[in-house]
């Protein structure tokens, strides 16, 4: 259940467009299913009544869209982000992506949004429609009754760790500020890192195996912003669109990771948006982690102009031969 | 024991390099017990340097180095004399097979007014 | 050339200024190391991108080393230290993956140290033929 | 398609002898983009060099690998050859198959295989070499020496006598450095001030020479023949150009109760000083730590007296920013502290001094005006011993000292023990010294003249410990060669203390980006080949700041970088390196990650208009790199998300296509 209701943004959105602060409203519509929320962009107010939809399936990150929008568009876009959403909305005016002065950002409070595939888990196949409300109420083709659960049960993992409910960016903010929060996204990290390598091999050549190479992660990742990718580069040296052989799985997902390394807020849309449900979440996070430890606490998008990791330096850095006893001494 | 075996073996107990000395003498010039030594901390380096070992393990000299690691603190090149005539005087004890203290000669020694400390180090000293 | 004996095959990255003429000094002074051991030049180590090395991985190397100059003495400044996060990450990540830890290494050797970087090929290579071939990191279409 | 020419050479027996050199011509014939290969017995040879320039007009080649010796000794070399030949000089690759082959590898059939597969290597990276043209960049035909000593002074004269100016920066209020506070000079005892004064006049009389005085170098930006300088002057509260240094304000200022400096502290000086007499510029100082006007806005004596009307008690530190085509450093030593030395007494007793003291003590125009008095009683004193090497030639894990030969010590020590005894021949002078090193013109006779013609008692043997009692100095120290232990109640006692670069050196190394070695001494771009050059290009050194130098030393290095200077202003452009980075405005993000990395500052952004295939325009934030700043180190390339930047010379691609011939 969010605590902001889809009528308050519509009403924001619908005011904001009529007295030209905004030409358009970058926001979340209704798409084939009731659970595949998808990004659309609404210029009347007839438009979002009839398609702007607010609910626990709305994991979209819109920062990324900027970067596109504010080129096309005439006049300010009025964006709808998510305390996760600002850090990479930040992450990006550091890179210098897209214009400020041509976005309306309008924070607003997250309850955590919920992981389709655990209401799947917890409802079986066959899901015709979706209610959020005080709970979530599931119809499927089996079942007789609607099926409710508890939006709480079925959280994304990103948002079971969520690590700030502190929007960092905004023109304006409906509801509460919240606060950074000490969360246990690491955990899942540290078990890996106490494994013996060849458990970490094992497991991750099950993980990456079942990579598709939809590209998914890529082209929903807000760091993921290059004007042109390597991976669609014939000069890079690594251009490929599908994998050949398990080697490629790997190499696609190292370079990736280390694309983004330093710059990955870990807003988790990756793994989110992933069809074969690989924790890719994991990879960034293991940066993230080792960046916090090697290199001091560094929370990319927390400020805009922030100089990170990878960029900078001390005389005193750790060698990259020591790297490797840290998870081991920290067990 | 040839000289070269006891020459590897002070090295090693005493953990000195005696190839880092520039001779500058500025062991000796600080040593309060000169002359009271027949051979004097520069020559125990050089000396031990040189394998010439034997009249350093029968002289007295041995016994008239005070530990006073005044040496050890002066000397610019870290070479540390007198942990070389404290491994000398190992030496000495371990070949004679009779200290110039034994064990139960210390009882008698002992009485309530001398420092722990003071037996100890002087065991330590005479004899191993 | 058909070879019984396991023969690793070793990338190493140089920087011009330092490791590069530190291994020419290896020459000089005739010290002996793997000819397992293949020497590419680069300006600086912090030209060695993290894809570099995995491309070696994937053509089949069975270790990558980067070399450069001692941290503070870049020709260039301040090259070697971003080597060192970069490397620092990359390998951390490798580990993370699992792929062997002892395939990968980052040592400086500076211009003088010929000796040192004799010696750094022979432990490196030593290692990594006792890891055997790489096969964490391999592309099958790229065998030999 | 490139048409690649090979040639591998036998350098002799050296590579001949390892690897079986017709085999890998043989073996490099067959590899992609390759027309011709061959080998020969000395390539880099004329007769080499002319079968190179002869294959490539007869078989049009357009890129040449030489298998040879390192491209550390013979790249320029065959980059000379192609463009002899026509061809552009970054055409040339070299496959490293001496050093790293056949001098580390001694089997024939193994050495043989490395070879070839290096070979392979240089050819894949050949085939996607393009031609280079180095860019130019103007020279500012002006220098600036950094520090005024007898090095600086040297140096800035030999440039300003070629006919460029010269700027020199000294800290101090005047220049002269160490030279001016020293009595007598070794081996010839000509007195210092005499032979350092008028060069000082000549430099404030030069036309094309400016004193910034009581001033630093506070920021260096650009690179060889265009540096951007930032000089901050300090105030010294006195109008320099008004100063007429006649010292009426020394005389009546009430401040006079200021250790002097000049003087090591041996005695007072007043709060506006001239630090000496001959100084230049000759104009007075206020101190801003000492003057009563400055601290507390009571007193203003010196204004009222100064005739000129040159104080200016509002004076402001001044920055001052100046281009210049090339930089001397010329910022010499000091001796090092004593207080490490608990031995010597030197903070116990006033009567245990440093040589440079001891300089100040002898010479006329110091505390004593020349007397040789001691500094706790005024008494002369009978018996002084000199001890050498204090704190050189440590052990390097020791914590007090240097472990280097201070170079300068012996002589200097030999001179003031000679000097003593010749003006007082009733003193006793003990030197003990390690050992007595006098390589240089004259320097050993001098040595031998003040043991033999004026009886200095030189003893082989170091000075223990220093113990102050009553009024003597209980002096232990030991006698080698007599195998004594000598007692010696001394008045004065005189410590050769090690030199050490200035302080400020280090945080101008870090603003050139020129190289230091652990001592803190500039390192040269060639310890025997090129020691008067950085690393940095051009940053070159003059004096102790490279190493202990005694005078007639410090004079020929000054005089050698100045040549090296004038050798760079002689030249209106400068080619640059022409592997350098640069950016495909195409797939630049714009996001500043290279900017970040880049330790020159080389990078900028602009917006640039690109035409969308739809006809709309596009404003994009886009990386430009300055060619002239760039010095190709590459640091960029990584840091680029999008893989835009790349580097001439060593492009990813070209790299890429060395990793896998090797791995192939």
């Amino acid at each position: 259940m969010q605590k902001i209701t889809q009528t308050k943004l519509i009403d924001k959105a619908a005011s904001l467009l009529k007295d030209g602060t905004v030409s358009c409203v970058l926001g979340w519509s209704k798409g084939e299913f009731d659970y595949d929320i998808t990004p659309a962009v609404f210029k009347t107010e007839e438009e979002l009544k009839e398609g702007f939809v607010w609910n626990d399936f709305c994991g979209a990150n819109f920062s990324k869209y900027l970067i596109e929008k504010t080129r096309k568009t005439e006049g300010k876009i009025l964006v709808f982000l998510k305390p996760c959403d600002t850090y990479s909305f930040n992450q990006l005016l550091t890179e210098h992506r897209f214009d400020r002065e041509k976005v309306y950002a309008v924070g607003i409070p997250c309850e955590g949004m919920a992981d389709v595939e655990k209401v799947k888990a917890a409802c079986g196949d066959g899901i015709i429609k979706i209610d959020c409300g005080e709970k979530i109420a599931v119809t499927t083709l089996y079942a007789d009754d609607a099926i409710e659960i508890d939006a709480k049960d079925v959280l994304l993992e990103r948002c079971v760790n969520c690590k700030s409910k502190k929007h960092v960016a905004y023109d304006e903010l409906l509801g509460e500020e919240g606060e950074v929060l000490e969360s246990a996204r690491f955990d899942e990290v540290e078990k890996l890192e106490t494994m013996t390598p060849d458990e970490r091999f094992a497991f991750w050549q099950n993980e990456l195996s079942r990579c598709i190479r939809c590209n998914a992660c890529r082209d929903v990742c807000p760091a993921c912003t290059c004007e042109k990718c390597v991976f669609n580069n014939p000069q890079s040296g690594v251009e490929n669109k599908s994998p050949a052989n398990s080697f490629e799985e790997k190499m696609f997902h190292i370079i990736r990771a280390y694309h983004v390394a330093g710059r990955c807020t870990d807003c988790g849309e990756c793994s989110r948006v992933c069809p074969q449900n690989i924790p890719l979440h994991l990879l960034n996070r293991k940066f993230i982690k080792d960046m916090n430890e090697f290199y001091g606490e560094y929370q990319a998008g927390a400020e805009v102009g922030q100089r990170a990791p990878l960029v900078n330096y001390t005389t005193d850095d750790v060698e990259p031969g020591e790297v490797f006893d840290r998870g081991d001494i920290d067990a | 024991m040839n000289n070269k075996y006891l020459q590897e073996d002070l090295l090693r107990m005493s953990g000195v390099n005696p190839k880092k000395c520039m001779r500058c003498g500025k062991c000796s010039a600080t040593c309060p017990a000169y002359d009271e030594m027949e051979y004097h901390p520069h020559q125990f380096v050089s000396m031990v340097e040189n394998g010439d070992i034997e009249p350093l393990i029968n002289s007295d000299s041995l016994y008239k180095c005070l530990t006073c690691f005044a040496c050890v603190d002066r000397c610019p090149r870290g070479v540390e004399p007198a942990k070389l005539v404290e491994a000398v005087r190992l030496a000495a004890v371990r070949r004679q097979g009779a200290n110039h203290l034994k064990a139960d000669m210390v009882p008698d020694m002992l009485d309530d007014e001398t420092p722990q400390q003071l037996i100890v180090s002087a065991f330590r000293k005479y004899s191993k | 050339m058909q070879m019984n004996e396991y023969k690793p095959l070793i990338v190493a990255f140089c920087c011009n200024w330092c490791s590069y003429a530190g291994a020419d000094l290896a020459g000089n002074n005739r010290l002996n190391y793997p000819a397992d051991v293949k020497i590419i030049r680069v300006p600086c180590s912090c030209r060695v991108n993290p894809m570099f090395i995995l491309r070696a991985f994937q053509r089949g190397a069975d270790g990558v080393i980067i070399c450069g100059c001692h941290p503070g003495d870049c020709h260039y400044t301040s090259g070697n230290y971003y080597t060192r996060r970069r490397m620092a990450m990359l390998f951390s990540m490798l580990d993370y993956l699992g792929i062997e830890k002892e395939r990968t290494r980052v040592e400086w050797v500076s211009a003088a140290e010929g000796a040192k970087f004799a010696a750094t090929m022979n432990d490196f290579a030593e290692k990594v033929a006792a890891l055997g071939e790489n096969k964490r990191l391999e592309d099958l279409r790229c065998k030999r | 398609m490139q048409r690649i020419g090979v040639f591998v050479c036998w350098c002799g027996s050296n590579i001949a002898g390892t690897v079986d050199v017709q085999a890998v011509s043989d073996a490099l014939k067959n590899e992609p983009g390759v027309v011709f290969s061959t080998n020969y017995q000395y390539m880099c040879s004329q007769a080499g060099q002319d079968m190179i320039i002869q294959a490539v007009k007869e078989h049009n080649l357009t890129g040449i690998v030489v298998c040879s010796c390192s491209p550390r000794m013979h790249e320029a070399t065959f980059r000379r050859t192609a463009q002899a030949a026509g061809l552009n000089p970054y055409m040339v690759e070299i496959a490293n198959i001496r050093e790293q082959c056949s001098w580390v590898h001694k089997d024939i059939p193994i050495g043989t295989e490395k070879a070839i597969i290096l070979g392979k290597a240089a050819v894949a990276k050949v085939n996607l070499n393009t031609p280079l043209t180095p860019g130019e960049s103007p020279v500012t035909k002006r220098a600036l020496v950094i520090g005024g000593g007898i090095a600086g002074i040297q140096t800035a004269l030999d440039i300003a006598d070629a006919g460029f100016p010269v700027d020199i920066v000294e800290k101090k209020p005047t220049i002269g450095g160490k030279m001016a506070q020293l009595d007598k000079t070794f081996p010839t005892l000509d007195c210092a001030a005499c032979i350092l004064t008028p060069k000082m006049v000549d430099v404030a009389q030069n036309g094309k020479i400016r004193i910034f005085s009581y001033s630093e170098v506070t920021d260096v930006k650009g690179f060889v023949g265009n540096f951007d300088v930032t000089i901050k002057k300090n105030a010294r509260y006195v109008k320099e150009d008004i100063c007429t240094g006649c010292g009426a304000c020394v005389e009546k200022c009430p401040m006079k109760k200021v250790p002097n400096e000049f003087n090591l502290g041996m005695d007072n000086r007043s709060a506006i000083y001239i630090p000496f007499a001959q100084a230049v510029p000759k104009v007075a100082t206020i101190d801003p730590n000492a003057c009563n006007m400055l601290k507390n806005g009571k007193c203003g004596l010196c204004a009222r007296v100064c005739a000129a009307g040159a104080i200016d008690y509002t004076q402001k530190d001044e920055y001052i920013e100046e281009k210049y085509g090339a930089i001397v450093v010329a910022t010499g030593f000091n001796p090092i502290s004593m207080d490490k030395f608990d031995e010597f007494a030197y903070n116990q007793s006033k009567d245990v001094i440093t040589s440079l003291e001891f300089e100040r003590l002898t010479n006329a125009a110091g505390p004593t005006a020349g007397k040789l008095l001691r500094p706790s009683d005024g008494k002369h004193p009978h018996t002084i011993v000199f001890v050498q090497c204090v704190g050189s030639r440590c052990d390097a894990c020791a914590e007090k000292g240097k472990e280097y030969c201070s170079k300068i010590c012996c002589m200097y020590t030999a001179k003031h023990a000679m000097l003593t005894r010749d003006k007082y021949p009733d003193t006793d002078v003990y030197v003990f010294y390690i050992d007595v090193r006098t390589p240089g013109k004259n320097f050993d006779e001098f040595y031998r003249r003040a043991v033999e013609e004026y009886g200095v008692h030189y003893v082989k043997g170091m000075v223990g410990k220093v113990v102050p009692e009553g009024d003597k100095l209980k002096v232990q120290a030991s006698d080698l060669l007599s195998n004594k232990q000598l007692h010696i109640d001394a008045d004065l006692v005189v410590l050769a203390a090690a030199i050490e670069p200035d302080k400020s050196a280090r945080p101008l190394a870090t603003m050139l980006t020129a190289s230091m070695d652990t001592n803190d001494f500039f390192t040269e771009a060639h310890p025997k080949l090129r020691p008067v050059e950085s690393p940095t290009a051009g940053v070159f050194l003059s004096g102790a700041c490279q190493g202990p130098k005694d005078i007639p030393e410090t004079v020929s290095q000054a005089g050698a970088a100045a040549s090296k200077v004038i050798g760079l202003l002689a030249k209106d452009k400068l080619t640059g390196n022409p592997c350098i980075a640069h950016s495909n405005e195409l797939m630049c993000n714009g996001c500043s990650s290279c900017e970040r990395v880049c330790p020159y500052g080389a990078i900028t952004y602009e917006d640039k208009e690109f035409r969308m295939p739809d006809r709309t325009t596009l404003v994009r934030r886009i990386a430009v790199v300055n060619p002239a700043v760039c010095q190709g180190c590459g640091a960029c390339t990584v840091a680029c998300p999008s893989g835009a930047m790349d580097l001439h010379g060593f492009a990813s691609g070209q790299i890429m296509a060395e990793v896998d011939a090797i791995c192939k």
